[in-house]
């Protein structure tokens, strides 16, 4: 909500956003730096003076990756803070609102990109600001097929037991099929996984090329380490949550030439869109360095939402917002992630990903963005 | 004419009718009435988000005394109240979405059909006790939710099902305040069902198998039926406790019912007193407005101190965890027991003890 | 066969992880006949102590380890002092419920010390696997294993002998009749919380060395109780064959019943198998019988 | 060498149940004490040995005193470490134990380690039973040997003072008699001074040297054991003899007649 | 044929032969004691009867019916009432609660009913807390009716157990060791309390008590065992003057 402070003057008032952040959950290891990307755009776009005159609040607590404690939270935003949109998080809590933010007219950021919030009938609030989980996937399987070389390329499917693991899943089997890759295994390796030895052997059966990870760093890292125990030759894939710097230092050695789906650019890349970043984290007395990728990660999506804000005729509605948010063309990142446009049908704000390989203990990004 | 100020002194009755109702003194009659009302009458000057909050209490309390029907009455720890939550959750979501039924029918179902799901994980009790069979029930929470999100065709799998918030005629439950007052009615009705409960046959042999089974035994008391009894009746008030929960935040998703949900509400049963109905209200309050009310601390509190963020929030955790530790050091009974001490004091007031 | 043997090693190291985990509850139990559910962040706390000198301080590896573990056994000693002291004589249950209130403690110190980052060991055990025959181990797994047979013959020797294991046991039966011998229960508890800590430390060292280091290893501690559970919650050799057991089941499901069913059953199947498994011994494998006599 | 002034305990800090007791146990000497169930007879010896506290109890007012040091209020621990050992009513033992390693449990705070040995045959020499029985688990034998076990676990601690709650408790008539021949023995041969709460009133004063008699709390009459046999009323309520010798309980008649210390 | 019969009980722990070949019974009517030192199986032979041990041979008569292989609880509903030697009230429970308990297999409320305290549930506890109050008044319990026995002394915990047995209106009545812990004034009562059940209700009594006092003066019929043997049989009389009686359990002092 708004309270206009100067009639007619350039000040308007503030514009509110609510936000969910993993700070002490289950995820936390991601959710923080996530969180910070988000708060520091925030803050940056402020210092430049906020939006047609509109100072923008980022109200965000911790919610620990719990459904219920999001609920709560939301509530309290909704009622109490009375925002204008909301940047989530987690799969199941995005689908735990998702309802609600419709009813409550409410635009939602969330940095699951699962496949089914494209469905505008059931979630027509829902934005989604990269590629989704499946769109990943039909790109990865759509480079395998390019690049492959000798006969029909055998793809195995490596996730896990709850929704986000999931949600590619179906979708890349259909993709597969369609551009004549073969899916040979699936296997599925829990998130906390100690050990993966047994689905990895069963997997060497099958003998496939490819193996494609939606999986956390922890996971993937166990996979990558007993693959290389095992001495098992697939080329493993990692969609954008398999990704990551996180996962070089767990992983050590067996990482050595993982591909990795990027969504969103890693701080040392050198990017247009990184000097915004840079002149913030000056102002802050703070190094690039010190960042990684999920920080980018946070910061753009903040900024997605915030170019909403600035296109909108009405910004202090959530609807208002939503109007805005579905003008965005082509938005331009600055290579910091892939140029988004939302339209009034259509809430995926891109297909396109890119793919980075690790050499020498760092993940070098060796294609441009790209889509299926 | 009897001093108005002074509470009567005595128990007078003349028949064991009377001297077998719940509250026997007419002042203690009036002032319940008169706490009940308030409550009732609570949504018209709250906001939205603290009737909100008190709707999850209330439906947390439903699910507390459940549990505590099981654990704190019948002594047969549960680690599994979040995967019950769960099939109550999905009953109802299943019933009201895939086949249409209506919530009326649906909600009774989904306590009913969790119930017998209960009573189903309940045949360990057979020859388990203790910590060996509280085993058995997170066994029971394992597998539930390994069906719940393998069934992809019933139960919509790791995604889950929406569902939509129950109506009557053209009314939808949609404000906070109107599904307040669903689970306040629902509330109401278990709160003195299970009081009823605890005076009367069944509750007495509950109690019985959890003081001391063997002696229960012998006084004729059926040990298997009855602790399978108190899995059915107690995960039928948790069944209803998921379906208006699932009905509430409008999803049921597996990752909704975890294992932390279950030790959530062993914290409300132990935190409010272990076999007590209002000890679990207490708890289910206590238990869900904590990490609010230490969550907007650390709100105003980064405020003044941005740099500290981080510290406070672990500091949320830190001073959580004290808290109930104190609580159980100060009275191991739980809350119900402080209020009744607290209630004792004045009682016996001026003087410090009895005998 | 050597697929059924590489399976069934897996299980074995793998289940011997677990087994350390799970001897951290059955020390704890064996004396307050109480569940610790802050189990995990005294893991998690040790590692992150340990991981702290290696990394931060450059300590050589094994000091590093003695000194953490002197830090944890330190830890278990005060944390029952300030927490537990208070509980003892006490409904066992609002012991359990103060263990689940500590852990919220520690959790939280441990968010505000060490944040949120998984960190990692510099290496420290070899990353060359052995190879025996087909069969392959991570060296990691084979020390677990090592390590838990250590700890197998220190424990059953320290209770069966020992005169404050004798009064450990003693005190787990009946506190108030173990006051009334003269025996500190305040010290056996003390006792047995700082070696619980020391046990879990060392076992969260190896975790850390597999996964690396973040705030969710704690939750081991959660995933490992049925294992304690199986071999009986007071039973020291119980906890090691336990874990490996479940470990083997594991291991065992994932290599032949997964691909039938399209996985996932690795995760379920110990728990339907333990359950069967208590029906006919309602004590665990080795746990001791609730003597009942009237 | 150990006293009782006036001393006050409470449960739960609501419920009184000691009102101002006194009483002296004298070096070297067997005391019984008698009263009526629910007199405060446990609760007395609860308060000597600090095993209070475990149950929400707590000495009030007045003081303990061993030796002339102030001890109410202690630890357990710290008591039995001064040689004040109860045998607690119900006999407690270690379930899960065997006999043998509850007898060892009972000489946990004992300095003189290497005794120890010699001294479990000395238990076993007193109890022939409980060596037969050294490696059964505790809780599965009868009422009757867990008693031994009981008295034998206070054996162990070599206390200056033993304190014994009802240990004749379901006993067999036979072994009761053996139990309190014991009991003398030890008394006699180790010097043990002994505090013996009895119901069975006839046996207690045969072998004690002194006698105090507890109701609601306090102690309403003490003296020398030859002086309380000869008092009608302890004749009547605690020995069950009238004037025309032993009752049979068939004719016990349906009206009371009141003590007169009441 | 006595309203039970043991034929031929033996029982089994490990390397423990509890009961051996024990065999006898017990007229309806009557008090029936059974003795015998620490340890012989007394209460072993009583946990038989009342279901909780399950004998590894031989077979137990109620009322002419075979009741080796009922379940306890069953036994209960025929009739069958216990006391226990430790006590084992329900401790958190008031002395009317744990009487009410005693009631349990007379009545009929269930879980529907019991929450809904409406119209025949009622009107069931009223009916039965009259029985109940009886009990009270007969054992002189008026006073801590409304107290959790957990608090009461040992004296009167052990009749509170007494009367949550008579509370079922049981044909037979176990009284494992009524008596011990209890000074003679208390036992005096005791013994009246046994005697006006045994005379008002006809009720048949089994008791275990090592004062023999109190079990010559009482009994109609003694059984002695010893090692799980039944050494001898008879009336007290016959009893006092068994000399294997005498050496195993009795001593000089209690033989006539
Ligand atoms: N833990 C407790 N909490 C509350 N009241 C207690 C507690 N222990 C004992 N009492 C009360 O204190 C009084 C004295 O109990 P105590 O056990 O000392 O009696 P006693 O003389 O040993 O009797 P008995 O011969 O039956 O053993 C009783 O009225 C009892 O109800
Ligand atoms: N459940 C059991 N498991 C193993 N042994 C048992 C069990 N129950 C009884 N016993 C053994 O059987 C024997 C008889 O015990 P029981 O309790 O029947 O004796 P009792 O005659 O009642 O003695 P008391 O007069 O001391 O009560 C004892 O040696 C006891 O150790
Ligand atoms: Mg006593
Ligand atoms: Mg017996």
């Amino acid at each position: 909500a708004t309270e206009p402070t100067k009639e007619g003057g350039k000040e308007q008032g503030t514009i509110k956003i609510g936000a969910l952040f993993d700070i002490t959950g289950a995820t936390g290891d991601v959710g923080t730096p996530y969180a910070e990307g988000e708060k520091a755009y925030i803050e940056y776009i402020n210092s430049k003076g906020g939006i047609n005159g509109y100072k923008i609040e980022l109200v965000g607590q911790d919610y620990a990756y719990k459904i219920p404690e999001a609920q709560k939270l939301y509530q309290k935003y909704k009622s109490s803070d009375k925002v204008s949109a909301i940047l989530g998080w987690g799969t199941a809590d995005t689908e735990a609102l998702r309802q609600q933010v419709t009813a409550d007219e409410l635009p939602f950021f969330s940095a699951s990109y699962s496949e089914n919030l494209k469905n505008m009938k059931e979630s027509p609030y829902n934005f989604l600001t990269a590629a989704s989980y499946s769109d990943q996937a039909r790109s990865v399987l759509r480079w395998i097929k390019e690049n492959h070389t000798g006969g029909t390329p055998k793809v195995a499917l490596i996730y896990n037991d709850t929704a986000f693991g999931k949600s590619p899943i179906q979708d890349a089997k259909d993709f597969a099929k369609e551009i004549g890759v073969e899916i040979v295994d699936e296997q599925i390796v829990d998130l906390k996984a100690l050990d993966a030895t047994s689905q990895l052997l069963n997997m060497k059966k099958k003998a496939p090329d490819y193996a494609i990870i939606q999986q956390t760093w922890g996971a993937t890292a166990t996979i990558l380490k007993d693959a290389k125990k095992l001495g098992i030759e697939t080329q493993f894939i990692g969609l954008n949550w398999a990704t990551g710097e996180g996962l070089l230092p767990i992983a050590g050695d067996a990482a050595e030439g993982f591909i990795g789906v990027v969504t969103h650019a890693f701080p040392y890349e050198d990017l247009p869109g990184m000097a915004e970043v840079k002149e913030y984290l000056a102002s802050k007395g703070e190094k690039l360095e010190d960042k990684n990728q999920k920080f980018i990660q946070g910061w753009v999506t903040a900024k997605i939402l915030v170019e909403g804000i600035k296109q909108a005729d009405d910004p202090t509605s959530g609807e208002g917002i939503r109007q805005g948010l579905e003008k965005i063309k082509d938005l331009d990142l600055g290579g910091l992630a892939a140029p988004v446009t939302f339209t009034a049908d259509n809430h995926a704000g891109t297909n396109q990903i890119r793919l980075a390989k690790v050499e020498n203990g760092q993940f070098k990004v060796f294609t441009d963005y790209f889509g299926y | 004419m009897r001093n108005p100020f002074v509470m009567q002194c005595g128990e007078f009755h003349v028949d064991y009718k009377q001297d077998m109702t719940i509250w026997k003194i007419a002042r203690v009659r009036w002032r319940i009435v008169t706490i009940v009302a308030l409550f009732a009458l609570f949504p018209m000057v709250a906001t939205d988000c603290v009737v909100g909050l008190a709707t999850l209490c209330g439906i947390a309390a439903i699910g507390a005394i459940g549990l505590n029907i099981l654990t704190g009455f019948t002594g047969q720890i549960s680690i599994g109240v979040g995967a019950f939550l769960g099939v109550g959750g999905y009953t109802s979501a299943i019933l009201t979405t895939k086949l249409g039924i209506s919530f009326w029918i649906a909600f009774p179902l989904a306590g009913l059909i969790t119930a017998l799901v209960g009573a189903l994980f309940g045949i360990p009790s057979l020859r388990l006790k203790g910590l060996y069979l509280a085993i058995a029930t997170l066994a029971a929470q394992v597998i539930i939710l390994f069906v719940i999100s393998r069934w992809d065709s019933l139960t919509g799998g790791t995604a889950g099902l929406v569902l939509s918030r129950p109506q009557i005629g053209s009314f939808t439950f949609m404000s906070e305040t109107s599904y307040y007052y669903l689970m306040f009615v629902v509330l109401l009705i278990t709160i003195v069902f299970s009081l009823n409960l605890f005076r009367t046959r069944v509750g007495r042999a509950f109690i019985a198998v959890r003081d001391r089974d063997i002696a229960a035994e012998v006084m004729g008391i059926d040990l298997f039926k009855y602790k399978v009894l108190a899995f059915f009746v107690s995960s039928f008030f948790v069944g209803i406790a998921g379906a208006l929960l699932g009905h509430y935040t409008m999803i049921v998703s597996p990752e909704l019912y975890s294992i932390s949900v279950s030790i959530e509400y062993l914290a409300m049963i132990l935190v409010g007193g272990l076999g007590s109905v209002f000890g679990s209200l207490y708890g289910a309050v206590f238990i869900t407005l904590m990490p609010v009310v230490l969550r907007s601390v650390v709100d105003v509190l980064s405020g003044t101190f941005p740099g500290l963020e981080a510290v406070l929030i672990g500091m949320k955790e830190v001073v959580f965890g004290v808290v109930i530790i104190l609580f159980l050091v100060y009275e191991p009974d739980g809350l119900n027991k402080i209020w009744s001490n607290i209630k004792n004091y004045f009682r016996l007031w001026p003087f410090s003890y009895t005998k | 066969m050597a697929f059924f043997l590489q399976m069934l090693v897996t299980g074995i190291v793998v289940g011997s992880v677990y087994a350390l985990v799970a001897l951290g509850f059955v020390l704890i139990y064996k004396s307050s006949d109480a569940i610790n559910f802050a189990q995990g962040e005294f893991l998690l706390i040790g590692t992150y102590v340990c991981l702290t000198l290696v990394a931060s301080y450059n300590v050589p590896f094994i000091a590093a380890l003695l000194l953490a573990l002197a830090f944890s056994a330190l830890l278990g000693w005060s944390v029952e002092k300030v927490v537990l002291r208070p509980f003892i004589g006490k409904p066992v249950i609002s012991m359990i419920m103060a263990t689940i209130g500590l852990s919220s403690v520690l959790a939280g110190i441990v968010h505000i010390i060490w944040g949120h980052e998984t960190r990692v060991y510099p290496p420290v055990f070899s990353e060359k696997p052995l190879q025996f025959g087909e069969v392959i181990i991570a060296p990691v797994y084979a020390w677990s294993f090592v390590i838990v047979m250590i700890w197998l013959i220190i424990f059953t020797l320290f209770f069966k002998y020992s005169r404050f294991g004798i009064a450990m046991r003693a005190t787990a039966d009946d506190q108030q009749a173990a006051l009334s011998m003269g025996i500190s229960v305040k010290t056996i508890f003390a006792i047995a919380w700082a070696i619980a800590a020391i046990v879990s430390a060392v076992g969260g060292v190896l975790l850390g060395n597999i996964n690396g280091v973040n705030s969710s290893l704690s939750l081991i501690g959660l995933k490992v109780l049925p294992v304690a559970i199986l071999g009986g919650l007071d039973s020291i050799p119980g906890a090691i064959i336990g874990g490996i057991f479940i470990g083997i089941i594991e291991s065992m499901t994932g290599g032949y019943l997964d691909p039938l069913v399209g996985g996932g059953l690795k995760e379920v199947i110990p728990f339907v198998i333990l359950v069967i498994i208590l029906m006919v011994k309602p004590y665990g494998l080795f746990g001791k019988k609730e003597i009942e006599r009237v | 060498m150990l006293t009782l002034n006036n001393v006050e305990v409470m449960y739960n800090r609501v419920i009184l149940v000691l009102k101002g007791m006194s009483m002296v146990i004298p070096e070297g000497k067997i005391v019984a004490l008698l009263g009526s169930n629910g007199a405060g007879k446990t609760t007395t010896l609860k308060a000597i040995s600090g095993l209070l506290r475990s149950e929400d109890g707590e000495v009030t007012d007045g003081y303990i005193e061993l030796y002339g040091e102030r001890i109410e209020g202690k630890d357990a621990e710290e008591i039995v470490k001064k040689g004040i050992f109860q045998c607690m009513e119900g006999r407690r033992v270690f379930e899960h134990l065997t006999v043998e390693e509850n007898l060892i449990v009972g000489a946990h705070t004992r300095k003189d380690r290497q005794n120890i040995k010699a001294d479990l045959q000395k238990v076993y020499h007193y109890f022939p039973k409980l060596h037969m029985l050294r490696h059964r688990q505790a809780g599965y034998l009868s009422g009757g040997e867990q008693q031994m076990l009981a008295i034998g676990r206070g054996m162990m601690a070599k206390p200056k003072i033993l304190l014994l709650d009802e240990p004749s408790l379901g006993i067999a008539p036979l072994l009761v008699k053996e139990i309190f021949s014991i009991i003398k023995r030890i008394n006699e041969e180790e010097g043990t001074t002994i505090l013996v709460v009895e119901q069975n009133a006839n046996i207690a004063l045969s072998i004690a040297h002194y006698g105090y008699i507890m109701e609601n709390g306090r102690i309403v009459m003490d003296g020398p054991v030859e002086r309380l046999l000869e008092n009608e009323d302890v004749k009547e309520f605690y020995l069950g003899i009238s004037e025309k010798g032993r009752k049979n309980y068939r004719e016990v008649k349906s009206y009371k007649r009141r003590k007169r210390w009441l | 044929m006595g309203i039970l019969n043991v034929q031929n009980v033996s029982i089994r722990f490990g390397g423990v032969l509890a009961l051996d070949a024990v065999s006898f019974e017990v007229k309806e009517g009557e008090i029936f004691s059974l003795i015998g030192p620490n340890g012989a199986g007394k209460t072993s032979m009583l946990n038989c009867i009342s279901g909780l041990y399950k004998p590894t041979e031989g077979d137990i008569f109620f009322k002419g019916e075979r009741i080796t292989h009922v379940k306890p609880h069953k036994r209960a509903a025929l009739g069958i009432a216990r006391a226990f030697q430790n006590i084992e009230l329900f401790p958190h429970l008031s002395v009317l609660d744990n009487l009410m308990l005693g009631r349990h297999v007379r009545m009929k409320t269930g879980v529907l009913a019991g929450g809904l305290y409406w119209g025949k549930a009622q009107k069931e506890e009223v009916e039965h807390r009259y029985k109940v109050e009886e009990v009270i008044d007969f054992l002189e319990l008026e006073h801590v009716r409304n107290v959790p026995v957990g608090t009461l002394s040992y004296g009167l915990q052990k009749r509170v157990e007494v009367g949550r047995a008579l509370a079922m209106e049981p044909d037979l009545l176990l009284l494992d060791e009524p008596m011990a812990g209890m000074n003679n004034e208390e036992k005096e009562d005791m013994a009246r309390y046994i005697i006006d059940i045994h005379e008002e209700k006809k009720t048949t009594i089994i008791l275990i008590e090592h004062d023999m006092g109190v079990v010559m003066d009482l009994s109609n019929h003694i059984a002695v065992l010893d090692f799980g043997k039944l050494i001898a049989y008879g009336t007290p009389k016959e009893v006092q003057t068994n000399p294997r009686v005498i050496e195993a359990y009795l001593g000089e002092e209690h033989a006539v």
